[in-house]
């Protein structure tokens, strides 16, 4: 009973608050006006746009010693995390049926488990700077805290149901999804989205000076 | 609810844009700019974090364009923006916040944090808590037409001066010149050979040019307050005494903020492209070396390093021209280990320099460019904006360090070739 | 189960009996098997009456007599394997009982001490002036491994006494998802522990050698026998000892625990048998110290736990609890005063406001 | 009521592994699963025996004893099953099993090890008798059906016997003495003798005896 309406109608649901969610914070951003800018161009912003975009991915070295946790911890988690999301079998498989209808090789058994212990690692040094370092302590809020402590639950819960024989731990793992996917479109979580115009109109900006930001 | 505050809440309204959302939407409280913000690594007090010193704008935004900032804050579940806000952000935003830029450079995110910061003051302002010493300022501006007070008595004696020094005529109200001149006040109280050096140079180099006594200020109060009023009121005289002179092209001297106000920001602020191009000296000098027009002879052979003004380089992008410049006549020229787009601040950016209350601050955060100085021991510090030059000597004194410093243009003309060397300073 | 009572056998005994029994077995296995094989041919060849030998040699205890088999797989050509039996006996009959006496056991010590002795107040009350103890990076790594030995010790106890203590109060079904999940889990966040303890042993290694007065506080028990406070460094002499138990045990639990949960490197059941008793003590070792960690670094002593929160503790907590350490730092005026704390710490209470700028004031 | 049990006649036994195949054919159990296997001591030496090897369906089975979830039982015929919707696969009961009797498959999308698989004495489990589902996990219920389980029942030389322990060691006690040779019922000691006894050398002795 419980787990058709999490298999079935709640699965629905949260696709489509997640959809139409992140459609609608996305036109929020482009729909807000904007002033055109008259100022004479020194270098081209549509080039630099692309390229800041790039070059975020990279922390600038002169940061290096200050923000190593910073780094390593998020490169840990986010390529863990999506690691699992796009490669581990079951989801390729779940991908292939309900979604897509089609598949890709997904990964082995080991490398599931070591990018899931990458990625664990990596959320819990994330959060743990998170609440000891004073800086994030003091600009981190409530939904910093329930965004993380949700991702978390849903790859526990994920790595939880490893054996696949017990449905129950399955419909936990589904259920959590489909909360982290309906609270996704009001959350900061929408950074992975946003985080491209953003760097598009920082790039935008410093290119027509022609910074390289 | 007072009606200042409604004024200041619908100033940042009015400054909502789509940067502004996409960034408010991607920031994700990581902190990594606290890391790069010499107000937090100086004092260790994480109320300077950048992203932090915006929280008013963010509030604003999460409670009036998000879907469930609306209904959370209709049902009383999130504090709601107050004037108990603003008043606690003005000394984050104008006392520990000198506009530099450095945050936007490393936001993993992308997020231009001082852009924000720029507009969180144009609330503040509007709604009254903005620092006395800088409305007085933007007063005197708006009246006296420098934010120092310098009249154009004081600007005609000054040339006066200067005319005696170098020997040369220096163009006042010269219709049809090439180029139109402005200073900051700084600079005419502070640095008056700056004016001679460029009569020498422009001599060298038979550039016309010309200085308007209708409107000589090149600083923009309007926009170090977050005043957008007073500052379309400044440039426009700026556009004004340009167009009497019909100017081809006018040149930010070497201020800081000048140069991305009249360069950059300008034609936003008051809505339409400017009749005029706009150089800062060191692009015409740079253009003037290409030109084969500079001359140079000798050079200074002590060690010496160069500070790029935040607003010059990192913000305003005249981030190559300064080392070809120097190239030319200083051998022992080096780098300080983080510089162009990353050097850190004076720390008097923003108009914390003209913020009396905010100076023990100030010179606090002063040891990281104190620390950059010590690591390469140079003699000598070349910088090219009269603002950073007058911070970098308070800092200087008030750590005993035996430095001198100049102003590039300076540098420059000192070792023009064909000069006789009594002329030359 | 079987009826023999736990505490027939002290567990020591039976413990030092297995290992050394597995010892010899992971010896003499190699050279043994194709030995065996030709005694046997030998035997078989001049004895009327083949089976009696055969059979005796087929049950011989230390070496279990490899045939040849057609299956492939673990052991296959092992007739009888009676090491599992020893294996059994330990886990069933001294390993439940014991971890689950043990942990009990401790829990309550720790509640009665409290309610006897309310653990350890400062002496002298607070400063106001800080010393800090531990850096953030520090920090972190303590919270993290503790969050993953806690996962672990859960799951982990689950898996051991769940069949005793869970099914009863959920049923078959229910435990068998649970323990499911937990063993999973278990594998999953395992490897995590071990890097943690090679973390704490190097950024805390250099502080916990023996060290001058570890001897006095050891003999006052840490100031239990002998009213007054006995002298100590950074780390004083139980913080050192419960140092390296993490450091040997963790490494020990973590090690075998690799062992058991990827089989696929020729590891044999000897092995593994032997693997699986020092994970089960090693870990019911830890948990019980665990609780006794907890303890005093919370509830049985005053102002201890801000060490790892905040970073920085009470000067007079430094004095009366590492007096030698306090001494240095203070020496080095490494003591900072509370506002300058609260400020880097941004404690509630610091806003700092233009004076003549109530937030009340209906503007200007 | 019937004790149901497992011999092996070494004297007798071929090594033509018909019982493995018969099992495999009978339970169509997954692949890398043997639930019997014929194992050959002094292979191709004289003297070589043979003997054919499964769960001995213990009257106190280690492996029921170390289950984690406590996921085997033992039915009225002395058969010792377990039930795959408790198994966790942990692997406990190999580690005690003495005959090495429990097998793991690799399944799920992930390959892990997956539920034991053993030995029923071609009794099913738990699930109603011949029914689909029980077939799918634990393969035929010949029990059920009145039948003895396939391997010893197509044993060309009888040489595997199964059924009642008292009539499985009458027959083998009959050849013995026709043989005039001291019999031993392999493995009978581990599987079936009491407790106490279990480590004592001589067990093997009375392993024909009814304990």
């Amino acid at each position: 009973m419980i787990t058709e309406f999490i298999d079935g109608p709640l699965w629905y649901f949260a696709l489509l608050v997640f959809v139409i969610g992140v459609a609608w914070r996305l036109l929020a951003i482009f729909r807000t006006r904007s002033k055109p800018d008259f100022s004479v161009p020194r270098g081209s912003a549509a080039a630099s746009a692309v390229m800041t975009g790039l070059r975020r991915f990279v922390p600038r070295p002169e940061m290096s010693p200050r923000i190593r946790l910073h780094v390593v911890a998020g490169y840990m988690f986010h390529l863990g995390l999506f690691a699992l999301l796009l490669f581990a079998a079951p989801h390729v498989l779940f991908l292939k049926e309900n979604l897509l209808g089609f598949g890709w090789t997904p990964m082995p058994y080991w490398a599931f488990i070591v990018s899931s212990q990458i990625a664990f690692a990596g959320l819990l040094l994330l959060w743990l700077h998170r609440i000891l370092n004073p800086v994030t302590r003091l600009i981190s809020d409530a939904d910093d805290h329930v965004a993380a402590v949700l991702t978390f639950v849903v790859m526990l819960t994920g790595c939880l149901a490893l054996m696949e024989t017990f449905s129950g731990l399955r419909v936990l793992h589904r259920f959590s999804v489909e909360l982290l996917m309906i609270y996704f479109p009001f959350s900061r979580l929408m950074h992975a989205f946003t985080f491209i115009p953003s760097r598009a109109y920082t790039g935008a900006w410093f290119g027509r000076r022609g910074v390289d930001a | 609810m007072s009606g200042r505050f409604e004024q200041g809440v619908e100033a940042m309204r009015a400054q909502m844009d789509a940067r502004v959302v996409s960034y408010l939407s991607s920031c994700v409280h990581c902190g990594i700019c606290a890391e790069a913000c010499l107000f937090f690594t100086e004092t260790g007090d994480p109320r300077y974090t950048p992203i932090h010193k915006t929280e008013p704008m963010r509030k604003l935004w999460s409670q009036e364009y998000t879907f469930w900032g609306k209904i959370a804050s209709k049902l009383g579940l999130r504090k709601p923006l107050t004037e108990a806000d603003f008043a606690d952000w003005e000394m984050l935003v104008y006392d520990g916040c000198s506009m530099c830029g450095r945050c936007s450079m490393v936001c993993p995110l992308g997020v231009d944090i001082a852009y924000i910061i720029r507009k969180v003051k144009e609330g503040l302002s509007a709604a009254g808590y903005s620092p006395e010493d800088l409305v007085e300022a933007g007063e005197r501006a708006r009246t006296i037409g420098s934010p120092m007070g310098v009249t154009v008595k004081t600007l005609e004696a000054t040339i006066r001066v200067q005319e005696k020094e170098t020997g040369l005529e220096i163009p006042l109200d010269k219709e049809g010149a090439e180029y139109l001149c402005l200073f900051s006040s700084g600079e005419i109280a502070g640095f008056p050979e700056f004016i001679g050096s460029l009569a020498r140079i422009f001599k060298a180099a038979d550039v016309s040019w010309t200085i308007s006594s209708q409107y000589f200020e090149a600083t923009n109060t309007g926009v170090q307050l977050g005043n957008s009023g007073l500052a379309a009121e400044l440039v426009e005289r700026v556009v004004a005494a340009a167009e009497k002179l019909k100017i081809k092209t006018l040149i930010s001297p070497e201020c800081g903020h000048a140069y991305t106000t009249i360069r950059w920001d300008a034609p936003n602020i008051i809505g339409r492209p400017l009749p005029f191009k706009v150089v800062h000296i060191m692009e015409l000098l740079d253009q003037l070396r290409t030109e084969g027009r500079l001359q140079i002879d000798g050079s200074i052979d002590d060690r010496l390093s160069f500070h790029d003004p935040c607003n010059i380089g990192r913000r305003g992008g005249v981030l190559q021209e300064p080392r070809r410049l120097l190239n030319m006549v200083a051998p022992n020229f080096v780098e300080m280990t983080e510089h162009g787009d990353m050097n850190w601040c004076c720390g008097g950016g923003g108009g914390v320099s003209s913020n009396e209350r905010a100076n023990e601050l100030r010179l606090q955060v002063f040891s990281a460019k104190k620390r950059q100085l010590d690591e390469i021991n140079v003699d000598l510090l070349v910088t090219s904006c009269s603002n950073c030059r007058h911070m970098l000597e308070d800092g200087l004194e008030e750590n005993e360090m035996e430095l001198e410093l100049v102003g590039i243009t300076e540098l420059i003309a000192d070792h023009l070739a064909g000069e006789t060397p009594e002329r030359g300073q | 189960m079987n009826q023999t009572k736990p505490w027939q056998t002290p567990c020591a005994v039976v413990l030092s009996r297995m290992l050394t029994a597995l010892f010899a077995l992971v010896l003499v296995m190699p050279l043994f098997a194709p030995q065996a094989r030709a005694d046997g041919g030998v035997t078989a060849g001049k004895v009327a009456n083949p089976g009696a030998e055969l059979w005796r040699e087929v049950r011989q205890r230390e070496a279990p007599l490899a045939g040849a088999t057609q299956v492939t797989g673990m052991d296959s050509g092992v007739l009888i394997n009676t090491l599992g039996e020893q294996w059994r006996r330990f886990r069933m009959e001294q390993l439940v009982p014991v971890a689950g006496a043990l942990i009990g056991g401790v829990l309550g010590l720790i509640i009665l001490f409290h309610l006897f002795k309310r653990g350890v107040r400062l002496e002298h009350g607070r400063s106001g002036n800080y010393i800090e103890r531990f850096k953030e990076i520090d920090r972190i790594l303590h919270w993290y491994v503790a969050t993953v030995f806690i996962f672990l010790a859960l799951t982990g106890l689950i898996l051991l006494t769940g069949r005793v203590v869970l099914i009863p109060v959920f049923g078959h079904e229910v435990f068998s998802a649970i323990a499911s999940a937990s063993k999973e889990g278990h594998n999953l966040f395992g490897p995590l522990f071990l890097l943690g303890v090679v973390g704490l042993f190097i950024r805390f290694v250099s502080k916990n050698f023996p060290g001058k007065g570890d001897l006095g506080w050891l003999l006052k028990a840490g100031g239990f026998l002998g009213g007054k406070h006995p002298s100590a460094g950074f780390f004083n002499a139980g913080e050192k000892i419960w140092f390296w138990l993490v450091i040997v045990v963790g490494l020990t639990i973590s090690v075998t625990g690799l062992i058991l949960e990827f089989p696929f490197f020729g590891q044999d059941r000897p092995l593994m048998a032997l693997s699986l008793v020092l994970h089960g003590v090693g870990a019911v070792l830890l948990v019980a110290g665990l609780f006794g960690h907890i303890y005093v670094g919370s509830a049985g002593m005053e102002a201890s736990l801000e060490s790892m929160t905040t970073g920085y503790v009470d000067v007079n907590w430094a004095r009366q609890h590492h007096d030698q350490w306090a001494e240095v730092c203070e020496a080095e005026g490494a003591v900072i005063a509370g506002e300058d704390l609260k400020k880097k710490q941004q404690l509630r209470g610091t806003k700092n406001r233009v004076p003549n700028r109530p937030a009340t004031e209906e503007g200007q | 009521m019937a004790q149901m049990k497992f011999l092996c006649d070494a004297e007798r036994c071929i090594e033509c592994n018909a019982c493995v195949t018969a099992c495999k054919n009978e339970n169509e159990v997954p692949w890398g699963v043997n639930r019997r296997r014929v194992v050959t001591i002094n292979d191709g030496s004289p003297g070589e025996r043979s003997l054919s090897v499964a769960c001995m369906h213990c009257s106190d089975a280690p492996c029921a004893a170390v289950c984690p979830v406590d996921c085997f039982y033992t039915t009225d015929d002395g058969v010792v099953l377990h039930d795959k919707d408790i198994c966790i696969g942990c692997g406990y009961c190999f580690y005690a099993c003495p005959f090495g009797a429990p097998q793991f498959p690799t399944t799920g999308a992930f390959g892990s090890r997956g539920k034991m698989d053993k030995c029923t004495f071609c009794a099913g489990g738990p699930e109603e008798d011949n029914s689909a589902e029980e077939r799918r996990k634990y393969g035929a219920n010949r029990l059920a059906e009145g039948k003895l389980p396939l391997c010893a029942e197509m044993c060309a030389t009888r040489a595997l016997l199964a059924g009642d322990g008292d009539t499985v060691s009458d027959i083998f006690r009959e050849r013995v003495t026709w043989r005039g040779s001291s019999g031993l019922a392999w493995g009978w000691g581990v599987a079936y003798s009491k407790p106490g006894l279990r480590n004592s050398r001589d067990v093997e002795g009375k392993a024909a005896g009814k304990d």
